[in-house]
């Protein structure tokens, strides 16, 4: 596999990594939604890369298109879900999101 | 070669940005300029169509989507987050970005791999031809997410158990 | 004309919300169910041309140019396909009477049958990518029908739900990147056959890992399962039975299974670890749905505990695990969606869920009690239920093959079952009746009748089990069974 | 005939049992006559059968050599009709018995269910078909007593289907191991030397066979079940049931899947939980202060007879266990059914409060009284033959010591039967009883026919004895060997027979000092001798003298009694109630506090879980 790929691989897997970092640090619900963008950014970063290399360029975009819609789908829905847990409990803290345990 | 690493590192700083910075409005901003590098990197990789949807659809689009939820839920709505969190970001970073180049260094020329053949045909005909299933998906994910929306901000006053 | 099981949901789903402007109620639920009751029928009708062929290619044409809409059918989907019209048909049903609860049966609709149009592409597609996107289509819907009552609770799960979710799919697509840059190609077919001429161990080993975190936390493997018991249980009662039965095993079970026995081939060194992460989830699922106090909620856990004895069965790797596996996943399906829209039935009946609250029900609502009863012995396989004999095939494949640790985890796990089945008998029909529950009725007319249905499922499955074994099972563990030259072997 | 008749024995009770179950629960007298006619039809069944001897039905059934496999012989033919007979009994006396209880539909079915899977298990040719009966019948088993409708029948109930459920488990990964080493499900064709794997299995399978008989250690639920459960379950399950299913299984598997030779390690095993389970049980039974419960410890304790005697390995000793499983069956039924029968009239059953009923209730009194004596093995009862027989296959096995625990156990056996039919029906009449007279005819008509059969099977044994015994263990025989063990099967003057005679006999007088010293009121009615001038001073005399050894003699026994029970018995219980619970409540507890409905925490699992599962399989790969 070419010596590229690896290289864009490297970037991509920083991308989620930070993502990572954050689901599992951070306490904001939007602050946590922008770090699935962010995974989801190194995902996109991958799918491009290896089209580039392997010279299936044209159906790594549509791959990459199709992932943007699916994107911008589970954005709506979250946010829609932020929102509304916003008017339920007039906070943003995934620490109030603790009710159902045992 | 160069800027294309220059770019990529851009990307990534603006992520770790988007993700350190207290503001949210700043965050989703920062978030909306790493996409627009990302857009660049795809139109350097050949991929015009997909950078054109990453810098209108990802830094338009769901950046307009976030910024409108973070002024729905702006009342009061500071969340203190542990401040180690920002502190220790820099180190964890750095051992994972050892780790990750170490990983990767190894792989290189260890990963086999087919070779592939020239791709032939335009990017409509790839799209329209060859992934029709996607579009169908594609209809799907749209259709459930708008009704998604629709089931979320529905009327209340319908709910008999409210 | 297997396309209609994409089709028809989605068509379906995309003209409700205007359907339902000027009807609120009856002519959703009469079309829902139509549509849901033709896809059973439409399964049915397929059994014959797959036993006869083995597995063939349906194409689409677009006005004569042969476009690329192709899907692959073999006994292993349709085997799926049958099960989730069955159980879905089933939950409609209860939905007639249950919904109104929640109002907006056209809404609800749409989005119930976009997730079995979702789960229905799925088991159908003949590409790496294309599941991932069919396993959006459904987690998305599933992600609004949790949250469908829009109280703080199921706000709570589903957004836990949804956050863990995306993780697991941006892990599943990078697989099938790395797959995809490894061979070159998406499909199946090619991909399989890359494979087998590839020595890529080692990143085919991360990839696998991959898959089985991402599928592993869709199917709610121990430790990807916390979703689970918060999810399932806060969601409308049909929507838990939908989940449970269905959404799990199908994003979860199928695919990982679809994937690793078809397209990447099964290795000893993978059964061994999948069967280590299905004994670890019959374990502690069932320790945990022991403590639980709300109905649904021990179902939900037991749920991750029976998933678990699928994943036992299909891991093994013999043809008769394998087919232990899919039974018990059918199995489940079936109980574990008749108990889930049981315990809706409760809540529709008393109001709360609390096994402490409830008691002696079973003198008022004898069709409920019943029903329950059924299910959850099916489930914790007392014979001559169907979930016995499924138990009890796991259990021989697992000493055929000689391990015999799992069979005894398997065994001691099932008294566990039945102790916390028993547990929920007890409480909630059993014993004197609590005094607050003079008044109650039995559940309405569809919402029995949708019980009785399953119930007497489990029951007829477990008694005729060989012709329904024969006709479903056995096609589907074959398919799966022939691994990797299964794939390779379609459309030929 | 057809050899699909075989399957008449399973499908008849099964449609009864759904027929009663949906006879609405007003219609008393259809459903008695229904369940009592079709008693009689099963009981006809499993003559015509047993004069058949041999059928098999054969269907091919789940593939991968999965059949449905029925065969009718000698030995199944046997337990068949005997179940049938049982079965006949016991839907007699609950049709007075049961008349007024509040779920009597549910108790009909489950007893007709109870008998098709009974029957089904007896003549199951197929390890799985078996399994399937088996554990079938622990759901019975369960809803059974929970019918008890006491406070405590529920606890009792799952107690019972986990102890159950633990021993069927065992068997099933018995005939595991069955399967993966001879390759076939097929039950005439096992037959395995016990070494290595195959051990492992016996064990395992023994443990299914002995926890249905109800042997120590899992017989803990039968006691409970005792006072839980209604009186006829008992006679029905523990009494006869359970013990003809067990000790046949346990028959099969040391004489067909099994080679078990005299002496070797897996007879050893038998023998000593034969012995154990004699001598442990009666002690328990000899402080019982309830009727039922009293009978309840025998029932255990006499399994160790049978254990025992299979346990031998010796013709004439498994001849004597398997003998020993009918005879117990019958006058353990019948004693049941004569505790019933106190219950019933008298409407206690505790030791204390009864006396003297047998006046009132004369015929359930001779029931009891030819019972209680063939199970304490008086001459010439049926229990006097099986236990000589047991006895002499226990000495010649070389092993004296299982010998001396069998007569132990004749010993308390007697002693404690001496005690219990003493203060029910003898002595004095009680005063917290009011007057009473004797039951209706369907409950004492089955006592007296099965204290006739006791009489009958003892002093002409050659019926039992040549029809059903000897051809069932003809096989085991050396070639050529003649089996007749009815010639010296009533002699008295063996130095066997003595023996058990001499235990007896000291059974006798500890109950005669034990009575006077204790029972003041039981011996009213001897007041007036006792206090003759010289005779009162005898008394007295003999009273200093043999208080102390009586006293500490008894002492000892209470004390060895409570040791057993708190040292032995109680653990056992305690595994089964507070080891599983507490344990499997400590992990609960564990796994829910981690459950603490964190994002954060979740996640970390999953990530956790993911660089687990990369780690394995790339240690994994070659």
């Amino acid at each position: 596999m070419s010596n590229l790929w690896f290289l864009y691989l490297f970037f991509s897997a920083l991308l989620i990594f930070t993502g990572i970092y954050c689901l599992l640090t951070m306490r904001n619900l939007i602050k946590l939604f922008i770090a699935v963008e962010v995974i989801s950014k190194g995902v996109s970063l991958a799918i491009i890369a290896t089209g580039a290399v392997k010279h299936s360029i044209l159906l790594a975009q549509t791959l990459a298109i199709t992932y943007i819609v699916v994107e911008v789908s589970l954005v709506a829905t979250a946010l829609a879900l932020i929102i509304n847990i916003y008017k339920k409990n007039k906070s943003l803290d995934i620490r109030l999101l603790s009710k159902l345990k045992g | 070669m160069i800027i294309q690493i220059l770019l990529l590192s851009g990307l990534v700083i603006f992520s770790i940005l988007a993700i350190l910075l207290k503001d949210l409005l700043k965050a989703a901003l920062s978030l909306a300029v790493a996409s627009l590098f990302l857009g660049i990197i795809f139109f350097r990789l050949d991929a015009p169509y997909a950078g054109v949807f990453e810098i209108s659809v990802v830094a338009g689009l769901i950046t307009v989507l976030f910024a409108l939820t973070v002024a729905l839920t702006r009342k009061d709505s500071e969340v203190k987050e542990a401040r180690l969190t920002r502190l220790a970001f820099p180190l964890f970073f750095v051992i994972f970005l050892i780790i990750d180049g170490l990983v990767m260094k190894s792989l290189l020329q260890q990963v086999p791999a087919l070779p592939a053949g020239p791709e032939t045909g335009s990017f409509g005909e790839v799209l329209w031809k060859s992934r029709t299933f996607d579009l169908v998906a594609q209809l799907g994910v749209i259709l459930a997410g708008v009704l998604a929306v629709l089931a979320l901000f529905r009327k209340k006053e319908e709910d008999k158990d409210e | 004309m297997a396309f209609s099981f994409i089709f028809i949901p989605l068509l379906l789903a995309a003209c409700l919300p205007l359907i339902g402007k000027f009807s609120k109620k009856l002519i959703p639920d009469v079309l829902t169910n139509a549509a849901l009751a033709f896809l059973l029928f439409n399964s049915i009708l397929l059994i014959k041309p797959v036993l006869s062929r083995g597995s063939f290619f349906e194409n689409i044409n677009w006005f004569g140019e042969n476009i690329n809409l192709q899907i692959a059918l073999d006994g292993f989907n349709l085997f799926m396909l049958f099960t989730i019209s069955l159980v879905s048909l089933c939950i409609t049903l209860f939905s007639i009477d249950y919904l109104k609860h929640y109002g907006h049966q056209a809404n609800f609709y749409a989005l119930l049958l976009v997730m079995v149009a979702g789960m229905n592409g799925l088991v159908l597609v003949i590409d790496l990518f294309s599941v991932y996107l069919f396993l959006e289509v459904a987690a998305v819907a599933s992600y609004a029908l949790v949250a469908f009552g829009l109280g703080s609770e199921e706000l709570e799960a589903s957004f836990k739900y949804l956050m863990l979710s995306v993780v697991a799919s941006a892990f599943i697509l990078l697989s099938i990147t790395v797959i995809f840059g490894l061979t070159g190609s998406l499909s199946f077919q090619a991909v399989a056959r890359g494979l087998q001429d590839l020595n890529a161990g080692l990143a085919v080993g991360v990839c696998l890992a991959f898959f089985i975190m991402g599928f592993g936390l869709k199917a709610a493997l121990v430790p990807f399962h916390a979703w689970l018991p918060d999810a399932h249980p806060s969601a409308p009662a049909p929507i838990s039975a939908m989940l449970s039965g269905l959404l799990i095993k199908v994003s979860g079970v199928y695919a990982l299974f679809r994937i690793v026995y078809s397209v990447i081939g099964m290795t000893p060194a993978l059964s061994r670890v999948l069967m280590a992460m299905g004994a670890i989830s019959i374990v502690v699922a069932a320790l945990l749905a022991l403590g639980q106090n709300d109905i649904k909620r021990m179902l939900a856990y037991s749920s991750i505990s029976q998933v678990g004895y699928i994943i036992l069965g299909l891991a093994i790797g013999t043809p008769l695990g394998i087919a232990g596996g899919l039974f018990h996943l059918f199995n489940h399906a079936v109980a574990k969606g008749l108990l889930f829209l049981n315990s809706g039935s409760i809540q529709h009946i008393t109001g709360t869920r609390n096994l402490n609250e409830l008691g002696g029900l079973g003198k008022k609502v004898p069709i409920t009690a019943g029903t329950n009863l059924i299910g959850a012995l099916s489930i914790a396989g007392v014979p001559p239920l169907a979930g016995f004999w499924s138990k009890l095939i796991i259990i021989i494949a697992l000493v055929q093959a000689k391990h015999f640790g799992y069979a005894l985890v398997a065994v001691l796990a099932s008294i566990l079952t039945l102790w916390y089945y028993l547990l929920i008998q007890r409480k909630a029909f059993f014993g004197p009746l609590n005094e607050r529950w003079q008044k109650i009725k039995e559940a309405p007319f569809w919402m029995t009748t949708a019980n009785i249905i399953l119930a007497l499922l489990c029951l007829l499955v477990g008694i005729f089990f060989t012709p329904v074994f024969n006709t479903w099972i056995t096609p589907a563990a074959d398919a799966l069974a022939r691994g990797v030259q299964q794939v390779l072997m379609w459309g030929i | 005939m057809m050899a699909t008749t075989l399957l008449w024995p399973i499908i008849f009770p099964a449609v009864v049992a759904i027929v009663l179950f949906l006879i609405p629960a007003r219609i008393k007298l259809v459903r008695e006559v229904l369940a009592v006619l079709s008693s009689i039809i099963l009981l006809y069944l499993g003559f015509a059968l047993f004069s058949l001897k041999n059928l098999i039905l054969k269907a091919d059934w789940l593939g991968t050599g999965i059949y449905f496999d029925l065969r009718l012989y000698q030995f199944s033919a046997f337990i068949l009709l005997a179940l049938a007979g049982f079965l006949f009994l016991i839907t007699l006396y609950s049709v007075i018995k049961m008349y007024d209880h509040p779920r009597i539909r549910e108790y009909y079915g489950y007893v007709f269910l109870a008998a098709a899977f009974s029957n089904g298990a007896v003549l199951a040719n197929n390890f799985i078909l078996l399994i399937f009966f088996w554990e079938a019948l622990l759901i019975t088993t369960y809803a059974l007593i929970t019918l008890g409708l006491k406070p405590t029948s529920h606890r009792t109930a799952v107690k019972s289907l986990i102890i159950g459920g633990l021993c069927d488990f065992s068997m099933i990964m018995g005939i595991g191991l069955i399967w993966a080493s001879t390759g076939t499900l097929t039950m005439d064709a096992v037959h395995l030397e016990p070494h290595g794997l195959a051990a492992a299995a016996f064990i395992l399978m023994m443990i299914g066979a002995i926890g249905k008989a109800g042997a120590m250690p899992f017989h803990t639920w039968i006691p409970d079940a005792a006072l839980d459960a209604p009186v006829t379950f008992m006679a029905f399950m523990p009494a006869s049931f359970e013990k003809l299913l067990g000790i046949y299984l346990l028959a099969r598997i040391s004489l067909d899947f099994f080679e078990l030779k005299v002496g070797s390690p897996m007879a050893m095993v038998l023998l000593i939980i034969g012995a154990v389970t004699i001598v442990l049980a009666v002690f328990m039974a000899l402080i019982q202060k309830d009727f039922k419960k009293l009978l309840s410890f025998h029932a255990i304790s006499q399994v160790g007879y049978m254990i025992l005697g299979i346990g031998t390995a010796i013709p004439i000793g498994i001849a004597g266990g398997v003998f020993h499983m009918i005879n117990h069956a019958m006058y353990k039924t019948g004693l049941f059914l004569s505790a019933g029968s106190v219950e019933h009239r008298a409407g206690t059953t505790e030791l204390k409060k009864l006396g003297g009923l047998a006046r009132e209730m004369p015929w359930t009194a001779f029931g009891f009284s030819v019972c209680a004596l063939a199970i304490s093995g008086v001459w010439p009862l049926n229990g006097f033959v099986s236990k000589e027989m047991v006895f002499h296959g226990a000495l010649e096995t070389g092993y004296p010591i299982f010998a001396i625990a069998a007569w132990v156990g004749a010993i308390f056996t007697f002693a404690s039967f001496l005690k219990a039919g003493h203060s029910v029906f003898f002595g004095p009449r009680s005063t917290e009883v009011p007057k009473t007279r004797e039951s209706e005819w369907p409950i004492v008509l089955p006592i007296l026919i099965l204290a006739i059969l006791c009489i009958t099977f003892g002093v002409y044994n050659k019926l039992p004895l040549e029809n059903f015994i000897q051809p069932v263990i003809a096989g085991q025989a050396e070639p050529g060997q003649h089996l007749d063990f009815t010639a010296g099967a009533l002699n008295l003057f063996t130095p066997v027979a003595g023996v058990s005679m001499l235990c007896l006999l000291m059974a006798l007088g500890l109950h005669f000092y034990g009575w006077k010293r204790g029972g003041k009121k039981a011996y009213l009615a001897s007041e007036p001798i006792h206090h003759l001038p010289v005779l009162h001073q005898l008394y007295d005399l003999s009273e200093a003298r043999f208080f102390d050894i009586y006293e500490q003699g008894v002492k000892f026994l209470a004390w060895l009694s409570k040791i057993m029970f708190k040292c032995i018995d109680r653990p056992i219980d305690f595994i089964y109630e507070k080891i599983f619970v507490v344990i499997g409540q400590f992990f609960t507890g564990l796994f829910q506090k981690a459950h603490n409905g964190q994002y954060a925490n979740y996640l970390a699992w999953t990530i956790g879980g993911l660089i687990a599962v990369v780690w394995v399989i790339l240690q994994l790969l070659p």
